[in-house]
């Protein structure tokens, strides 16, 4: 079928040749393809178990602060290249000692890159493997991990260790009551 | 063959057009760029095949052209810069030596404003045509709305109470 | 009257034949816009065809709708911060781009990166080119109509991506790299689990040429479409596959040896006309399955000689590298990336330059589009491996 | 359906005011019979589409729609569904009358060719004496439509896809035609229910196996038949990776339907046609030609023997689909001129001399004929062998890889 005019006799048959025995063996292979396992995961219904549990450990999905063990140093804040996440923190004149009024992630600005999580003394600040969190208004994507007029005392190395939540489950209720109450 | 050794040879060659040069290569003369670029890949010797890459850096004061050659049989590069004003940097087009050249000097036109003289067509590649300004220029505020289109959102997470709205200048 | 009509007949036979070899534009052109919302340009790239029928006088392309300004960005963020943004470059082969801003500033503040970081970095970079050039393959492969071969190499490369999101965390936007080193360590069972899979994947190369690279339709539509001369590629400062496939033996593993690429044994598949001339579009197709090979190789050798040891150099939190410059040259999936960065002494960049093979691959198709048919030009940009984020940055 | 309309003429030829009423039971029947046929094909575009959506998922490794109706059965009741709910608009600038007529061209010309397709015994709308001739000449129609559909969107894709499509339909009808020829040689007549007739139930009675000549005919056939409509590796009209939908971009709605319609119902036509004239129809095997017509329960085997054939050719059809990839326009065109058309004459030349020298029901003509089978035998051997072994080089990597097994037959559905 090459479409040069100066054809040799046994470049014509060589041609057809070629054609048909290369249609055949494609022909083969995709036919050998009907006998095997097809690899589609149907999420989210057809599948064991929720495909937040089967991710490997080190996947980057949302951020989650497990604020019983930050100590409030602002490590985060300074390491996000883009400027994600904005903590208050505020002094009680008298009694000299700090406290967290305000730990905001902006969920739709943060780009995974675990540049705070590397920088996380602690490990408050980790990543989840929550992906799926489509919501129609912005607005929703904005987590926070401290409640309006809550204080938290910043953990301080040398307190005994507080039993820590699961991962994931913290991100999953800051984001529950976010669809709640923001549409 | 060394950089030292190529400045030598292009020194021959021009001697009172390469102007002081540093580790990886040396400064010349904008006028007489094409022609050292022209030497450059016919000679033998130095046999550049290829400019790697040609852009151009803001200094504050001057604007300063990079460019970047190398030779696949020689296996060696060098670097040859040039310094041009900051308001009307006016240089001759490489395009006729390295073809390479044509989308590499509009995409330097299009965003440090640098004018190639007999370059073959010369507007802008990353840019809307009817943009102002060049953005890679240190002295170059970024607009926030572009035909009536505002490009800048609430950022949510500065509470009503303080400071309106922030660019995402880098977002 | 008549001798009119003659001599108009005479001219159309004369124009017609005047067409196909001047392509002088006697016919009346028709200016067809081909993209930004193509099936197959690959992303968001616009070209202005100026045909006759079929047959093309010119493509004029437009580009820069994914202008994001990346360069613009590294201006205003710290180095480490800066390492995100590279794999944005270029997120089909994210990894060569951030180790190509890793070398640099490492060469700017002369950081000595351990060895079995670099051994890491080779193998996140080798599984990274084999996913990059198995989309690149399939989606040229579906230009030309064959949808099947596309889907399987996109399964494979969820194979890839399973195993680096267990090595990075991430399946595209990896951030594997800091400056200094690697940001996890690759486990024994991990190992393990890649070498599985390369043993699966290496027949399975086989299996996709018995079906699409000798399939004579398909090597009819490639073989002697818009050779490239090796000149024509130097000029146009092509890169890479597209590079080697016209002859010229170029690659920057092994001729500007970087990283630890000089510890191990593999070859630089060259063009040499395999079922057309030298540097047509079937070259290049051939010779990015002979590179996943390649690749494969590198793979089992660096996962068997991986040495014990640090993944990650003292480096302090923010880098201050000295005033000057530095250049770094990686050879990425789509050819040499090359990063030249000049550092203030501050702990930000003065000025970040990223050369990237598509944005030199875009600016020749404008001088091939010549004469060729508007499937071709399809097949064209399929084989130059073209991808719009890596032209416009 | 003929042989109905006579037997009601005899019990009932009830006179109504007079006049004779035979034409009126004759009209009766003919719509009731295109009524069925449209039925038949209706279901039958559905069908298909839904079979080559699964088919297409398996050999790519996926799973294709099984979520509309048990494991997926009423997917293209729902596809048809939208489509008609979508608005189907009409760009500015078109010409709106030929846009709104074109998809009706392509659908009459479709549907037509069911008129002359039988499907058992006496199963057949209408037997003419011309049937073979019938079909070649009503395919033309679906050019038009293409044509009309591809001119009148008022865009340039779509002309290019129309443009296309003309210049590959019209060149492909010859080498069908003459390929077809080969048959009507060896049959002696032009009828469909002749030619069926005039060839044996048992595999080397079939006029494929008749002479090498035949059989390269039958190839001949199979892929001008393939470029008429418009299936791979000859999708240039509605070339998705260039032509973004090719004739039909500018189409929506119940339009996109109809278009679509007829592509699918296509599949089996060319199936159909092929297994009339090369794999001997309904013919069952050790039973002749008078006896076939004497029992239902004959006539339902001949039914069932012709549905079998023709599916099979439509799952390799589909196969093709997803195997080869697109030829280019200078292609497609050298193909049809250098290759089919002189093979085609050959055939001709080669089936004739054969007739000449060796007799049908002789002895030799017994031998050669049933030589040809097995040398088809043997492709089909080597055919088998290789899909065999594609399966097994990749059976245990993938058992080390995943864990699981990589057996996972058809009909097994995910």
């Amino acid at each position: 079928m090459s479409s040069s005019t100066n054809l040799t006799l046994g470049q014509y048959f060589k041609n057809i040749q070629n054609a048909a025995l290369s249609t055949l063996e494609g022909m083969a292979v995709t036919f050998s393809w009907l006998f095997r396992r097809p690899i589609t995961i149907q999420w989210p219904d057809k599948i064991e178990k929720p495909l937040e549990e089967t991710l490997p450990e080190r996947t980057r999905g949302i951020l989650e602060v497990e604020t019983r063990i930050c100590t409030g140093c602002l490590a985060c804040q300074k390491a996000c290249p883009i400027d994600t996440i904005s903590i208050d923190m505020e002094r009680n004149a008298e009694t000299k000692e700090r406290f967290i009024a305000r730990f905001d992630i902006d969920a739709a600005k943060c780009m995974y890159c675990g540049l705070c999580v590397d920088a996380c003394p602690t490990g408050a600040i980790r990543h989840t493997t929550l992906f799926a969190y489509a919501t129609d208004n912005i607005d929703n994507l904005l987590l926070s991990y401290v409640d309006k007029g809550e204080k938290v005392t910043p953990f301080r190395p040398k307190d005994p260790q507080p039993e820590l939540r699961a991962r994931g489950s913290i991100g999953k209720n800051v984001l529950e009551r976010n669809l709640k109450s923001k549409n | 063959m060394d950089v030292q050794s190529q400045i030598n040879l292009i020194k021959g060659k021009f001697p009172n057009e390469v102007l002081e040069n540093f580790a990886t290569g040396t400064f010349v003369n904008a006028e007489k760029l094409k022609a050292i670029c022209q030497f450059c890949r016919d000679n033998e010797e130095l046999s550049m095949q290829v400019l790697t890459c040609m852009t151009a850096v803001d200094l504050g004061d001057h604007l300063e052209l990079v460019y970047h050659l190398i030779s696949y049989s020689k296996k060696h590069d060098l670097v040859l810069k040039v310094t041009l004003p900051r308001d009307n940097a006016v240089i001759d087009s490489v395009e006729s030596v390295w073809k390479t050249a044509d989308w590499q000097e509009r995409e330097c036109f299009d965003l440090f404003g640098v004018n190639f003289k007999n370059h073959p067509d010369l507007r802008r590649i990353m840019l809307p045509d009817d943009w102002q300004g060049h953005p890679l220029r240190k002295d170059y505020t970024p607009p926030t709305e572009y035909h009536g289109m505002s490009h800048t959102r609430k950022n949510p997470l500065i509470p009503e109470g303080q400071s309106a709205t922030t660019e995402n200048s880098n977002g | 009257m008549q001798q009119r009509k003659i001599a108009m007949v005479k001219q159309e036979l004369k124009d017609l034949h005047e067409l196909k070899q001047l392509y002088q534009p006697v016919a009346d052109e028709m200016l067809v816009n081909m993209g930004p919302q193509h099936p197959s340009t690959h992303g968001v790239l616009n070209f202005l065809l100026v045909t006759d029928g079929e047959v093309m006088h010119k493509a004029v392309a437009h580009v820069g709708y994914l202008h994001r300004g990346i360069e613009k960005i590294g201006e205003a963020v710290e180095y480490n911060g800066f390492v995100p943004f590279t794999d944005r470059v270029d997120y089909l082969a994210a990894m060569s781009a951030n180790q190509g801003f890793a070398m640099a500033v490492e060469k700017l503040a002369s950081i000595q990166v351990p060895e079995r970081a670099e051994y890491l970095r080779v193998i996140a970079t080798e599984l990274n080119r084999i996913a990059s050039h198995l989309v690149a393959n399939g989606a040229m492969a579906m230009d030309i109509g064959a949808f099947t071969p596309f889907v399987h190499w996109l399964k494979e490369r969820e194979f890839v991506n399973d195993l680096m999101e267990e090595l990075c965390g991430a399946r595209l936007t990896y951030n594997y790299i800091r400056i200094g080193g690697v940001a996890f360590d690759c486990g024994k069972e991990l190992a393990e689990k890649i070498v599985k899979w390369i043993d699966h994947f290496e027949p399975m190369v086989d299996e996709f040429d018995r079906l699409i690279t000798n399939n004579e339709i398909f090597v009819q539509r490639l073989a002697n479409v818009s050779p490239i001369s090796a000149e024509e590629a130097m000029s146009y400062n092509l890169v890479g596959p597209n590079l080697r496939a016209s002859g010229v033996d170029w690659d920057i593993r092994r001729d500007v040896p970087y990283s630890v690429y000089s510890k191990f044994d593999f070859k630089i598949p060259v063009g040499k006309g395999f079922r057309g001339t030298v540097g047509d579009c079937y070259d290049r197709f051939v010779l990015r399955i002979l590179e996943i090979r390649e690749s494969c190789k590198i793979l089992r050798q660096a996962l068997a000689t991986m040495p014990e040891g640090e993944i990650m150099a003292k480096v302090p939190k923010t880098i201050k590298p000295p005033k000057g410059e530095a250049i770094a040259r990686v050879e990425s999936a789509r050819g040499e990336l090359f990063y030249y960065v000049v550092s203030d002494g501050s702990s930000k960049p003065l000025r970040v330059k990223i050369r990237a093979g598509s944005f030199t691959a875009m600016s020749i198709i404008e001088h091939l589009s010549k004469g060729v048919m508007i499937a071709d030009l399809v097949a064209i940009i399929g084989s130059l491996d073209v991808v719009a984020p890596e032209v416009d940055r | 359906m003929w042989y109905l309309a006579n037997y009601l003429e005899k019990n009932y030829a009830v006179s109504i005011n007079g006049q004779e009423s035979a034409w009126l039971i004759y009209l009766i029947v003919a719509i009731a019979s295109a009524l069925v046929m449209l039925g038949f094909a209706s279901l039958f575009a559905g069908l298909a589409s839904f079979v080559e959506r699964r088919i297409a998922g398996r050999i790519m490794a996926r799973v294709g729609p099984n979520r509309v109706g048990p494991q997926g059965l009423f997917q293209f009741v729902a596809d048809g569904l939208k489509l008609i709910m979508k608005e189907d608009l009409i760009p500015n600038g078109a010409d709106r009358f030929l846009f709104k007529i074109a998809p009706y061209f392509v659908f009459a010309g479709m549907l037509g060719t069911f008129v002359v397709l039988p499907f058992g015994a006496n199963i057949v709308a209408a037997n003419m004496d011309v049937g073979i001739f019938y079909i070649i000449s009503i395919t033309a129609l679906v050019v038009v439509g293409i044509i009309l559909g591809g001119w009148a969107s008022n865009s340039k894709w779509s002309m290019f896809g129309g443009l296309r499509s003309a210049a590959q339909i019209v060149s492909y009808e010859i080498p069908l035609a003459l390929s077809i020829l080969v048959v009507v040689l060896l049959s002696g007549s032009l009828s469909t229910q002749g030619i069926i007739s005039a060839q044996g139930g048992l595999p080397w009675d079939w006029f494929i196996f008749h002479s090498p000549f035949a059989f390269i005919a039958f190839f001949i056939y199979f892929v001008s038949a393939l470029a008429e409509g418009n299936r791979t590796p000859f999708d240039l009209p509605e070339a998705e990776s260039e032509l973004v939908a090719g004739y039909c971009t500018e189409y929506s709605g119940f339009r996109f339907v109809v278009f679509f319609f007829a592509e699918w119902a296509n599949l089996w036509i060319m199936s159909a046609i092929a297994v009339i004239c090369f794999l001997g129809g309904w013919r069952v095997p050790f039973i002749s030609v008078e006896e076939s017509t004497s029992s239902w329960g004959i006539i339902l085997l001949g039914l069932a023997i012709f549905m079998v054939k023709t599916l099979a050719l439509v799952v390799v059809v589909i196969q093709l689909r997803w195997t080869l990839p697109r030829l280019r326009l200078d292609q497609m065109m050298n193909l049809c001129w250098k290759y089919l058309v002189p093979g085609s004459f050959v055939c001709i030349l080669g089936t004739m001399t054969w007739m000449v020298l060796i007799d049908w029901n002789s002895m030799i003509g017994l031998v050669l004929r049933v030589v040809v089978f097995a040398g088809a035998f043997m492709l089909l051997a080597y055919y088998i062998y290789r899909i065999r072994f594609n399966y097994m080089i990749d059976r245990d990597n993938y058992k080390k890889m995943t864990g699981k097994d990589m057996w996972y037959p058809p009909y097994r559905l995910p």
